[in-house]
C-alpha cells in the first residue's frame, strides 16, 4: 500500500466530484469505522475484564478488616459476584448485561451501578463541555495572537508562560485558584462542589474554578500545537499567494491560516478531552467535584468491580467516539479527504 | 496530661452498673457532663458558647473518608461519614457520654443480675420512631437480632452473638427486656452502648431508614451527601436546626477550604498542622483528648519476635515523645503500651515506658538479634499517622542498630491483613475488656499479634464473669501487667481529636467519645 | 567559504554543522542549561544538603530552616536536595522505555505498511482506550512492594502507544522516501532499513517527543506516588513531598512548592530543549 | 547603467526596476539581489531567467513591493504609473496588489488554498474590496475561466483545487490573476511541472492573456526553451544580479555573457543530439557570492581583472545589455556547437534486460498494459511520455521497487523476480536504480562515504580501508573531491547529491542503472554535466541505460533508442533520430510540437 503512495505521478486528471452516490460511499465509511469503534471496545471490555480479575479476592478488599469477622457477607458476596462460575462464563455474562444495558450491582452500596454512576457521568460530561466550550476559543485565540507576532517579544512571553503553565501540575494550579478566588485574598467564589442531591451546575459559580482550573492545565498545550501548525500554515504558498493577491492580513490569518490549521488543533483538543473525561481525579478531588475521576478512585478503592468495570468501558467509549467525532470532523473540514470519501 | 485521668479517677468511683431515674436524671447528667468537658477538658476548646440559641437553618457537615461505599445501614457504620450518619439517625439504648461514661438513653436503665447473666432492660418511656410508632420491647429484639444474629453477626454485633442466648431473652412487659447470656458478661452496658447498635423498627427498611434520632432521613447518595430534617417527635432537646446535610470530601484540604469560604458549618478529623489556618481564618477548634490509638503489631508467634525479648527491645526503642511530637504533631498523650486509658480498671500505676537504646541493644543482643532487620507493614488506609510514624520509627530503631524497610501495602487491609509478622493499625476509644476480647484472646476476630496467653485468658474470663467492680478492676489490673511485660503491641500514645466549626456555630462540646460532640448534631445552631 | 577556488566541484560549506546550529537556537540552550542546573542539584544536592532527608529538625510545618520543616518535621530544603535524583532516573529510564517500545510499535507500523499498519494502530488505539489507572492498580495489587523497574514499565507503557502514534507519523513520512527504497533495492534486511535507514532520520521529532514525555513521566511518577507507588516510602522523592505535604499548603507552603518549583522549572528547561530541538529540525535539511 | 527608466514608464505606461537591492535582516551587508533595472512595458512579455539561487523570484515578488521573512528592501526603486511602489505606505501596497499588479504562482497546486473552492478564491479578492455585485464577479469568473479554456459551470466553481489537474489548477490561477484587469502580471515559474502538452497550452492561453489585455508582464523562470517560446525580451539572472538583457532573437542568436553562452551549451535540442555540457562548480549562495564579476570563478573566460571590479550592465547595442568587461573579445558563438552525430542504427545489439508483455498493476488498477522492449548492452534506451504514461513505474518493476506485475523481465538469460527480495544478491547488484530526486534519494542522517561504501560491503566487495579507497575513486569518477566523504548529504548541492547517487550506484559495479528522471530535479547546466557523466560512463564501462525522462530534447542527446509511452501503452518505439525526425504516431507528434524549441 505504501508503494501506492509514493509513485511520483502528480497532477494527474481528476475525475469532477461524483454526484449523489457519494452519501453511499459516506455510510460505507462511517459504517466500517463504527465497527473497528465496536471491535476496538470489545477488546477493551476483554483487558478490562482480565486486569479487574487480576485485582485478587475482591471480597477480602470489599471486607478489609471485617472479612474474618462476617461470613453472611462473604457468602453473599461470593453469590453477587458469581466467583463459582468460571472467569469464561463471568465475562459473557458481564458482557451480555453490558450490551442489555445492564452494568451490574454496585458491591459497596448494593444499588444498580447505572443509577450509581449516572449522575457522575453527567457531571463529568458537563464539567469537560463547560471546559472544551472555553478551552477551544482560548487556546486557540491566544496560538492566533502568538502566531501573528511569530518569534517577536509578545509571541516569546506568550510561549514562556505556556511552557511555565504546562509544567504546573494541575492540582497545584486548583489550590492556587481556590486560595486566590474563594478563602484566602477574595471571597468571590465557592471554594468546592456542594451539590447535594442536584447537580454541581444548579449554582453555576460553582463551575468557575473547575472549569478555569481544567482550562489553565489543557489550554497551554493546545495553544502550542495550534500555533505551531498555524506558522507552518502562514509559511505556506497559499498564504504568501494570498497576501501577494492583496488580501488584508487579519483576512489571510483568519480565513486562510486558520481553516487549514484547525484540523491538527481537533485532532489535539479530542485527545485532551478524552484524556480529560478519564483524567481530572486531581480537580474533582480539590474541588470535591462528584465526577468519574473521583469515582473510579473510590471504586478502584473499594473494589467495587461492577462499577470500575462499568467506568472503564465508559472511559473508553468517551475516548472511541470522541477520536471518532474527531476523525469525521478533520475529513469534513479537509475537502480533500472528504472527496476522497464521496468517490 | 493530668486532667484526663484525673477525671478517670473521679468517674471510676461511680456506681457504673446501675442507672435510674428517668429523664431528668438524664439531663441533670448532661449538665454535670458539659461541666466536666467545659472546665475539665482543659484542652483550649472554646466549647459551645452556651448562650441563646437561635433555631432554624440549614447545618453542613463536611466529612472525610467518605466513598461511594457509605452505607446509612444503622449496625454497619464504617467510615467517620458513615457513624455521623448513624449517629443522628438512630440511637442505641444506652449512650456513651462526652466524657465517655455510660449514660441513659432509651433505656432508663440497663442492670445485671448477681451472676451478670440476666440483664434487664428498661425502656424509656413516650419515646417514638420518625414515623410515630413507640418503641417497643419488640423493636429491641429485633435489633438484638438484627445485629448479633449467631449465623450472621455484623462486625459490630461479633463480641454480643457469642454471648447472647436468644431463645431465653424475651420482653417483660411492654417497656421490659430481659436480656440473657449464655456466660456471665460483666460489662455488657458497654456493648450496648455502642453507635453500632441503634434501635430500629420491626420493619425496619435500610431504604427508607427510621430510628430515634433527633434528625430524620431525607435523602442519602453515597460517596456524595445525605440530607436529613429535624425530628420535631424527638424525645430529647430537639434539633435546632432544621436540616442537617453531611457532606463526603475525598480530600481534607477541600473540606477546610469549604468551611473557610462558608459553604460547610462542620468538619470533622481536621488535619493538626491545619489548625493554625483555621483558627486564623475565622474558624472555631474542637479539641478533645480521645483512646484511639495507632499501635505497631508484633506477631508473638513468629520469629523473632516469638523472642519476648525482642518484643521489649523495640518497645525499648520507639520514642514515645518524639512519636507524638512529630507524628501527631503534638496532639496527644502518652502511651505506655496500654489501651482503653479511660477504662476505670486502667493500670496507670505501670512504670512509664521510655526510650532506652543500651536496654535495648542488650536485650536484643541476648536474644541473638543485634544486628536485626525486619520489614514493617504500613499503609495510607490506616490513616495518615501510621506512614508518619512508621518513618520515625525507622530512624528510632536505626539507633539501636535495627534495619526496618518499610513497606506500604494497598490495601493494608487486604488478603495479608493479620498475618503480618510487624505492622501498623489503629483502634478506636475502648474500654478494656470489649477490646482485649476482639485483639488479645486466641479467639478474637482481630488478633494480629496472635497473643495467646492461658493465664491472661483466664484472668479476662473471671473478670467477665465479676460484677464486683473493683475486685473486676483488679483482674483487669494482672491482665494488663501480662500485656506490659509480653504483648505484642507498641502503644506509644493516643491521638486527641481535632474537629472544627464555623464561627456562627454554637453548641458543639468536645467528646472523648467521637468527633464534634459525638457528632451530636442536634445541640448546634447556626 | 573558502574552498570554491581550489577545486571547482568541492562543495562547499553552506550550512553550519548541527552543533554550531544547536549552539545558536537560545531555546535549546537556555533549555539546556536549566535542566543541566536541575539535574546537578539532584545529584549534587545529597553532598550539600544540611540535615540527612530523615533527619527530624523540629516540629511538623514550622519554619525551622531555610525552607520550614515538613509533616514529620523533616527539613525540606534537604529532602528537596536528596530527592531529585531517583525521580529524575525513574523518570528518565521509564521515558526511555516508553519511548523505545512506542518507537518500535509505530515504525515497524510504518514500514510494515497495509494490513500490519492497520492492525497494529488498531491494537495501540486499544491500549489508548484503556483507562490507565486500572492498569497502576492492577500492578499495584499485584505486587507487595514496588521496585523501581516496575514504575518505569508502568509509566513506560502508558507513554509507549502515545509515542507509538508520534513515530508512526514521523515514520510514514520517512519510509516513502527513495533512500530507503534505495536500501530496499539493494536488498537491505528489514531490520537494518529500520535501524541505520528509517530512524536516524526520526532523530529530531523523537528527541522533541521525548522531551515533552520526560515532563509526563515526572509526572505520572509523582501521580503514582499518590496512590501510593513508591520503592521507597520514607525516602525523599519531589513527586512524594508534594503529596505528603499537600495538606500544608496555606500554612507551611514550602514544603509543597519547593518540590513543584524545581519540578516546574525542570519542565520549562525539558520543554524549551524539546521545542529548540523541534525548530532545529525543520530548520536543517 | 543609470539611465534606462523609459519615459513611457514615468507616464504611466508599465512598471520599472530602478537599483534594487534586497538583503538579509539576519545578514545586514549581504544581499539576495543587487543593482537591478529592469522595465516591463505595457503589452511586452519580459523573461528574467536564471538558475536556482540567482534572486529571479525575489526580484519578481518585489514588483508586488513584498519579500519573504528573513529579506529586505535595502535600496531602489519599483516605479509604476508616477509612484514608488517601495515608498508607499503598505496599505496602499495592498490595494496595488491583485488589483494593479497580479501575480501567478510558481506551483499553483500548492498556491490555491486547499480548504476554499475555486469559484470564491476567483473572487476573494473583489469581493474584499467590494468590487462590483454578486452577480458581475461571478459573471466575470465565468467569463475568464472560459477566457482560460475551462468550464466555468457552478460544478466547476464548487471545486476544490485538488480535484483539478494541473494545467487547469494554472489556469484557475491565471484566470485569477487576470478577474481584476491588473496592468503589470508577474508569472513565477508558472509551467514548471506540467506536461509538455499541458505547457504548452497554457503558455499559448497566457500568451494570448498579455496580448490582448495588453498588461506588462514578467515571466520568472528557470527554463530558457520556454523563455524563447513566449518572451519578447530575455534578462539572464545570475548570483543576484542581471548579467544580460535583450531582445529574445538578438539574445539567442547572439549571446555575450559567458554565463548565458554556457547555459544555453547545456541545453538539449530537438533537432540535434548534442554532447551537453555543465557548468563547473555551483551557483553562490547569497553571502558566498566572490567579489568582482561573480561568474569569474566559473567562466572560462575569466582573466585576473574580472575578479577585481563588479562590471556593470553595458550597453553592447541598443536595447541589449551585458554585465562583461569581456563581452566583445570573447568571439562568435553559434548555437550549432557540440552537435554529435546520432547512435547509428546499424549497430549490431547484444541484448542485456528484456521486458516483455509487461502489465503492472497498483491493486486491482492496471496501470501498465502489454508493454514490450528490451536493452542492449552499453546502449541507453529512453522511456518518454507525460505524467501518468507509466514509465516511472516501469522503471521501478526493472528495479525491483514494485511487486505487481505480470509478464516476463528477462535480464541476460533468467527471469528477473518480482521485487528486489525476491531476486538474487547477483541480480540485485547488477542492476541499480538512480533516483529522480536527489533530495530524497540520500539519507541525510549518513556520511557520503558511509553511503557509498554500503553496496559493497553488501555484495562483499570491498571492505574497510579497501572500500573507503574505492569510494574516494568512485567520488573521483563523478567529478567528486575525497573532501566529501565525511559530509552529510544536505551539506551538497543537488548536482552533487546525484553524483553522489550515481557513484552509490557505480559502487555496486552494476551492468544496468536505472535512471529516473534523474535530472529533472536539477538545474540545466547540473543537468547537462550528469548527462555528459552518464555518456561517458555507457563508453567507459559498457554500463547499459534505462533513462525515463519527459523531456524529449534530452532523449536525442543520451539514448540511442525511444519507447514512447502513453496511459500505460507503448505508442511508438525506434531509433531516437527516426522517431524525433520521422514520428509515425500522432502522439508523438503532439509531444514533439508541444516541447519548447531554441532551434
Amino acid at each position: 500500500m505504501a508503494d501506492v503512495a509514493v509513485l511520483p505521478e502528480p497532477l494527474e486528471e481528476v475525475a469532477p466530484p461524483k454526484g449523489r452516490h457519494g452519501s453511499v460511499a459516506w455510510i460505507l465509511w462511517i459504517a466500517r469505522r463504527l465497527g473497528l469503534a465496536v471491535l476496538t471496545l470489545w477488546l477493551v471490555s476483554v483487558l478490562v475484564f482480565i486486569a479487574t480479575t487480576a485485582l485478587g479476592d475482591p471480597i477480602r478488599a470489599i471486607l478489609g478488616k471485617d472479612y474474618n469477622a462476617d461470613k453472611a457477607r462473604v457468602a453473599q458476596l461470593t453469590e453477587q459476584l458469581n466467583l463459582n462460575e468460571s472467569a469464561v462464563k463471568r465475562y459473557l455474562d458481564w458482557l451480555g448485561g453490558l450490551l442489555h444495558g445492564d452494568l451490574g450491582t454496585s458491591i459497596a452500596n448494593q444499588r444498580p451501578v447505572g443509577q450509581l454512576i449516572s449522575s457522575n457521568v453527567l457531571n463529568s460530561f458537563v464539567l469537560v463541555l463547560i471546559s472544551a466550550v472555553v478551552l477551544i476559543p482560548v487556546a486557540f485565540g491566544i496560538a492566533m495572537i502568538s502566531a501573528n507576532y511569530r518569534r517577536k517579544r509578545p509571541d516569546t512571553v506568550i510561549q514562556t508562560i505556556l511552557l511555565a503553565l504546562a509544567g504546573l501540575p494541575e492540582f497545584v494550579t486548583g489550590i492556587l485558584l481556590v486560595a486566590l478566588f474563594s478563602t484566602t485574598v477574595f471571597h468571590w467564589l465557592p471554594a468546592v462542589t456542594i451539590a447535594g442531591a442536584g447537580h454541581p451546575w444548579d449554582q453555576p459559580s460553582v463551575m468557575v474554578l473547575p472549569v478555569a482550573t481544567l482550562v489553565l492545565a489543557v489550554a497551554p498545550y493546545v495553544s502550542r500545537i495550534v500555533r505551531s501548525t498555524l506558522l507552518e500554515v502562514l509559511d505556506s504558498d497559499y498564504v504568501e499567494l494570498a497576501r501577494l493577491k492583496g488580501i488584508p492580513e487579519k483576512v489571510v490569518l483568519r480565513k486562510h491560516a486558520l481553516l487549514n490549521a484547525v484540523v491538527p488543533g481537533i485532532q489535539v483538543v479530542s485527545l485532551q478531552l478524552a484524556w480529560l473525561a478519564g483524567g481530572v481525579v486531581f480537580v474533582e478531588t480539590v474541588f470535591n467535584y462528584p465526577g468519574i475521576g473521583a469515582l473510579l478512585v473510590d471504586s478502584v478503592r473499594n473494589h467495587d468491580i461492577p462499577v470500575v468495570q462499568a467506568l472503564s468501558m465508559i472511559i473508553a467509549g468517551v475516548y472511541v467516539v470522541v477520536n471518532l467525532i474527531a476523525d469525521l470532523l478533520s475529513i469534513l473540514l479537509t475537502p480533500r479527504s472528504r472527496t476522497a470519501i464521496s468517490s | 496530661m493530668p486532667e484526663p485521668t484525673t477525671d478517670g479517677r473521679n468517674l471510676s468511683r461511680r456506681q457504673l452498673f446501675k442507672y435510674s431515674g428517668g429523664a431528668l436524671a438524664a439531663v441533670a447528667a448532661a449538665d454535670a457532663l458539659a461541666a466536666c468537658g467545659g472546665g475539665g477538658g482543659g484542652s483550649g476548646s472554646s466549647g459551645g458558647g452556651g448562650g441563646s440559641q437561635a433555631s432554624g437553618g440549614v447545618l453542613i457537615h463536611g466529612a472525610t473518608g467518605g466513598s461511594s461505599k457509605d452505607t446509612i445501614d444503622p449496625h454497619r457504620p464504617v467510615t467517620a461519614p458513615d457513624i455521623a450518619r448513624v449517629s443522628n439517625l438512630f440511637e442505641p439504648l444506652l449512650f456513651w457520654d462526652d466524657n465517655y461514661q455510660i449514660a441513659p438513653a432509651i433505656a432508663e436503665s440497663v442492670e445485671p443480675s448477681a451472676d451478670a447473666k440476666t440483664w434487664t432492660v428498661k425502656l424509656r418511656q413516650g419515646v417514638t420512631f420518625h414515623n410515630g410508632k413507640p418503641v417497643t420491647p419488640e423493636d429491641v429484639l429485633f435489633t438484638l437480632n438484627r445485629v448479633a444474629n449467631p449465623k450472621s453477626p455484623t462486625s459490630a454485633g461479633g463480641a454480643l452473638s457469642e454471648i447472647i442466648d436468644f431463645d431465653k431473652t424475651k420482653k417483660v412487659d411492654a417497656s421490659t427486656v430481659n436480656i440473657v447470656l449464655h456466660t456471665p458478661y460483666a460489662v455488657l452496658q458497654y456493648l450496648l452502648a455502642e453507635y453500632t447498635f441503634g434501635i430500629v423498627p420491626t420493619d425496619f427498611d435500610v431504604k427508607n431508614p427510621v430510628g430515634t434520632g433527633a434528625f430524620k432521613y431525607k435523602s442519602f447518595t453515597p460517596g456524595q451527601s445525605s440530607v436529613f430534617t429535624k425530628f420535631d417527635g424527638y424525645w430529647g432537646q430537639k434539633a435546632f436546626v432544621d436540616e442537617l446535610h453531611i457532606q463526603d470530601f475525598s480530600d481534607p484540604n477541600a473540606c477546610v477550604n469549604a468551611l473557610l469560604a462558608g459553604q460547610i458549618q462542620t468538619m470533622d478529623n481536621l488535619p493538626y498542622n491545619l489548625m493554625d489556618s483555621v483558627s486564623k481564618q475565622g474558624g472555631k477548634l474542637l479539641q478533645a483528648e480521645t483512646g484511639a490509638w495507632i499501635p505497631f503489631t508484633m506477631r508473638v508467634d513468629q520469629a523473632p519476635f516469638s523472642d519476648v525479648r525482642v518484643r521489649q527491645a523495640l518497645r525499648l526503642i520507639c520514642d514515645r515523645k518524639q512519636m507524638i511530637a512529630q507524628a501527631l504533631a503534638g496532639h496527644g498523650t502518652l502511651g505506655n503500651d496500654l489501651y482503653a486509658p479511660f477504662d476505670p480498671a486502667f493500670a496507670k500505676d505501670l512504670p512509664q515506658r521510655e526510650q532506652d537504646i543500651d536496654q535495648a541493644k542488650s536485650l536484643l543482643s541476648a536474644a541473638g538479634h543485634s544486628d536485626l532487620s525486619v520489614q514493617l507493614f504500613t499503609g495510607d488506609d490506616i490513616g495518615s499517622v501510621a506512614p508518619a510514624s512508621a518513618a520515625l520509627f525507622v530512624q528510632q530503631a536505626k539507633k539501636a542498630g535495627v534495619t526496618v524497610s518499610v513497606v506500604k501495602k494497598t490495601p493494608f487491609y487486604g488478603d495479608d491483613y493479620l498475618s503480618y509478622p510487624f505492622a501498623q493499625d489503629f483502634w478506636n476509644t475502648r474500654n478494656y475488656l470489649p477490646q482485649a476480647a476482639v485483639s488479645e484472646l486466641k479467639r478474637g476476630t482481630y488478633n494480629e499479634t496472635h497473643f495467646n496467653n492461658p493465664k491472661f485468658a483466664q484472668l479476662i474470663a473471671t473478670a467477665q464473669a465479676t460484677t464486683d467492680e473493683a475486685k473486676r478492676n483488679t483482674l483487669l489490673q494482672d491482665a494488663q501487667k501480662i500485656e506490659y511485660d509480653e504483648g505484642g503491641y507498641i502503644i506509644w500514645g493516643f491521638r486527641q481529636q481535632v474537629d472544627a466549626y464555623g464561627a456562627k456555630v454554637q453548641g458543639i462540646k468536645p467528646s472523648k467519645y467521637l468527633p464534634l460532640g459525638s457528632y451530636k448534631f442536634q445541640y448546634a445552631s447556626v | 567559504m573558502t574552498a570554491t577556488a581550489a577545486s571547482p566541484t568541492a562543495p562547499t560549506v553552506s550550512t553550519p554543522s548541527t552543533l554550531r546550529r544547536a549552539l545558536q537556537q537560545k531555546r535549546l540552550v537556555s533549555g539546556a542549561v536549566i535542566t543541566l542546573i536541575i539535574v546537578l542539584i539532584a545529584i549534587l544536592g545529597p553532598l550539600v544538603a544540611p540535615h540527612g532527608q530523615n533527619e527530624v529538625v523540629g516540629p511538623p510545618f514550622s519554619s525551622v530552616g531555610v525552607l520550614g520543616t515538613d509533616y514529620l518535621g523533616q527539613d525540606v530544603l534537604s529532602r528537596l536536595l536528596h530527592g531529585g535524583l531517583a525521580v529524575l532516573v525513574i523518570a528518565l529510564l521509564a521515558t526511555l522505555f516508553g519511548m523505545v517500545v512506542g518507537i518500535i510499535i509505530g515504525v515497524v507500523a510504518a514500514y510494515s505498511g497495509g494490513w500490519w499498519d492497520e492492525v497494529i494502530m488498531r491494537l495501540n488505539d486499544v491500549v489508548l482506550a484503556f483507562p490507565q489507572i486500572l492498569l497502576a492498580l492492577v500492578v499495584l495489587t499485584a505486587v507487595n512492594q514496588p521496585r523501581a523497574w516496575m514504575i518505569v514499565v508502568l509509566v513506560g507503557i502508558s507513554h509507549a502507544p502515545r509515542v507509538a502514534r508520534v513515530a508512526r507519523g514521523v515514520a510514514l513520512g520517512i519510509v516513502s522516501r527513495d533512500f530507503v527504497y534505495a536500501a530496499e533495492a539493494l536488498g537491505e534486511k528489514r531490520s537494518r532499513v529500520i535501524l541505520a535507514e528509517v530512524l536516524p532520520n526520526m532523530n529530531a521529532p523523537l528527541l522533541a517527543e521525548g522531551g515533552l514525555r520526560l515532563t509526563y513521566s515526572i509526572g505520572l511518577v509523582a501521580g503514582l506516588g499518590f496512590l501510593g507507588f513508591s520503592t521507597n516510602p520514607e525516602a525523599a522523592n519531589w513527586g512524594q513531598m508534594i503529596n505528603e505535604n499537600r495538606l500544608a499548603l496555606s500554612t507551611q507552603p514550602w514544603a509543597v512548592l519547593a518540590p513543584v518549583f524545581i519540578i516546574g522549572v525542570f519542565t520549562i528547561g525539558t520543554n524549551l530543549m524539546a521545542d529548540g530541538i523541534a525548530q532545529l529540525s525543520q530548520r536543517g535539511d | 547603467m543609470t539611465n534606462t527608466v523609459d519615459t513611457a514608464v514615468r507616464q504611466g505606461q508599465g512598471i520599472a526596476i530602478e537599483g534594487l537591492r534586497i538583503g538579509l535582516t539576519s545578514r545586514p551587508g549581504v544581499d539576495v539581489v543587487d543593482d537591478i533595472d529592469l522595465v516591463m512595458r505595457t503589452g511586452e512579455v519580459v523573461g528574467l531567467v536564471g538558475e536556482s539561487g540567482s534572486g529571479k523570484t525575489t526580484v519578481g515578488t518585489a514588483l508586488l513591493g513584498y519579500t519573504r521573512a528573513g529579506a529586505v528592501f535595502d535600496g531602489g526603486k519599483v516605479l509604476f504609473e508616477d509612484r514608488d511602489v517601495l515608498a508607499l505606505p503598505w496599505q496602499q501596497v495592498r490595494q496595488l496588489r491583485g488589483e494593479e499588479i497580479a501575480y501567478v504562482p510558481q506551483d499553483p497546486a500548492a498556491a490555491l488554498n486547499p480548504s476554499i473552492r475555486i469559484g470564491k478564491q476567483i473572487v476573494e479578492l473583489m469581493q474584499l474590496r467590494g468590487l462590483g455585485t454578486a452577480e458581475s464577479r461571478l459573471a466575470g469568473a465565468r467569463a475568464g475561466l472560459a477566457e482560460v479554456g475551462l468550464p466555468n459551470d457552478d460544478e466547476f466553481l464548487s471545486r476544490y483545487s485538488h480535484q483539478l489537474s494541473g494545467g487547469q489548477v494554472q489556469r484557475v490561477a491565471l484566470a485569477m490573476a487576470f478577474l481584476p484587469r491588473p496592468k503589470v502580471l508577474v508569472l513565477d515559474e508558472p509551467t514548471t511541472g506540467l506536461d509538455v502538452t499541458t505547457q504548452g497550452m497554457v503558455l499559448r492561453t497566457m500568451g494570448e492573456l498579455c496580448r490582448s489585455h495588453g498588461v506588462a508582464a514578467l515571466y520568472v523562470t528557470h527554463d530558457l526553451a520556454v523563455v524563447a517560446n513566449i518572451a519578447d525580451r530575455v534578462a539572464v539572472m545570475y548570483a543576484g544580479q542581471i548579467v544580460e538583457l535583450g531582445p529574445k532573437e538578438q539574445l539567442f542568436a547572439d549571446p555575450r555573457h559567458p554565463y548565458t553562452r554556457a547555459l544555453l551549451d547545456s541545453i538539449p535540442h530537438l533537432s540535434q543530439a548534442r554532447a551537453l555540457s555543465g557548468i563547473p562548480g555551483r551557483t553562490p549562495a547569497p553571502g558566498a557570492r566572490p567579489g568582482g564579476c561573480r561568474f569569474h570563478n566559473r567562466c572560462a573566460y575569466a582573466i585576473e581583472e574580472c575578479a577585481k571590479d563588479t562590471p556593470a550592465l553595458r550597453d553592447l547595442a541598443p536595447a541589449h545589455q551585458v554585465r562583461c568587461i569581456r563581452a566583445e573579445e570573447i568571439g562568435a558563438w553559434d548555437i550549432s556547437r557540440g552537435a554529435v552525430p546520432d547512435a547509428r542504427p546499424d549497430r549490431p545489439r547484444d541484448v542485456i534486460l528484456s521486458i516483455e508483455n509487461l502489465g503492472v498493476f497498483y491493486g486491482h488498477k492496471q496501470v501498465v498494459f502489454d508493454v514490450s522492449f528490451d536493452v542492449a548492452k552499453a546502449e541507453v534506451v529512453a522511456l518518454v511520455g507525460e505524467s501518468g504514461s507509466g514509465k516511472t513505474t516501469i522503471s521501478r518493476c526493472v528495479g525491483g521497487l514494485h511487486k505487481e506485475w505480470t509478464g516476463r523481465i528477462g535480464f541476460e538469460d533468467r527471469d528477473l523476480g518480482h521485487g528486489s527480495r525476491a531476486r538474487s544478491a547477483a541480480d540485485r547488484k547488477r542492476i541499480q536504480y538512480i533516483f529522480q530526486n536527489p533530495y530524497l534519494s540520500l539519507n541525510p542522517r549518513l556520511t557520503i562515504e558511509q553511503i557509498v561504501k554500503r553496496p559493497m560491503e553488501l555484495f562483499g566487495i570491498a571492505s574497510g580501508r579497501q572500500a573507503t579507497d574505492r569510494v574516494v575513486e568512485l567520488l573521483d569518477q563523478v567529478a567528486l573531491g575525497p573532501a566529501v566523504l565525511k559530509y552529510q548529504a544536505n551539506r551538497l548541492s543537488g548536482g552533487e547529491r546525484q553524483r553522489v547517487a550515481i557513484a552509490r550506484a557505480l559502487a555496486a559495479e552494476p551492468d544496468v542503472l536505472v535512471c529516473d528522471e534523474v535530472t529533472s530535479a536539477l538545474d540545466v547546466s547540473v543537468q547537462g554535466s550528469i548527462v555528459a557523466l552518464l555518456e561517458s560512463l555507457r563508453v567507459e564501462r559498457g554500463i547499459s541505460m534505462l533513462f525515463v525522462t519527459h523531456n524529449l530534447a534530452l532523449v536525442r542527446s543520451i539514448a540511442a533508442r525511444v519507447q514512447i509511452l502513453n496511459g500505460g501503452r507503448l505508442v511508438e518505439s525506434g531509433m531516437v533520430a527516426d522517431v524525433m525526425d520521422h514520428p509515425q504516431e500522432d502522439y508523438t507528434k503532439r509531444l514533439l510540437a508541444n516541447s519548447p524549441r531554441i532551434d
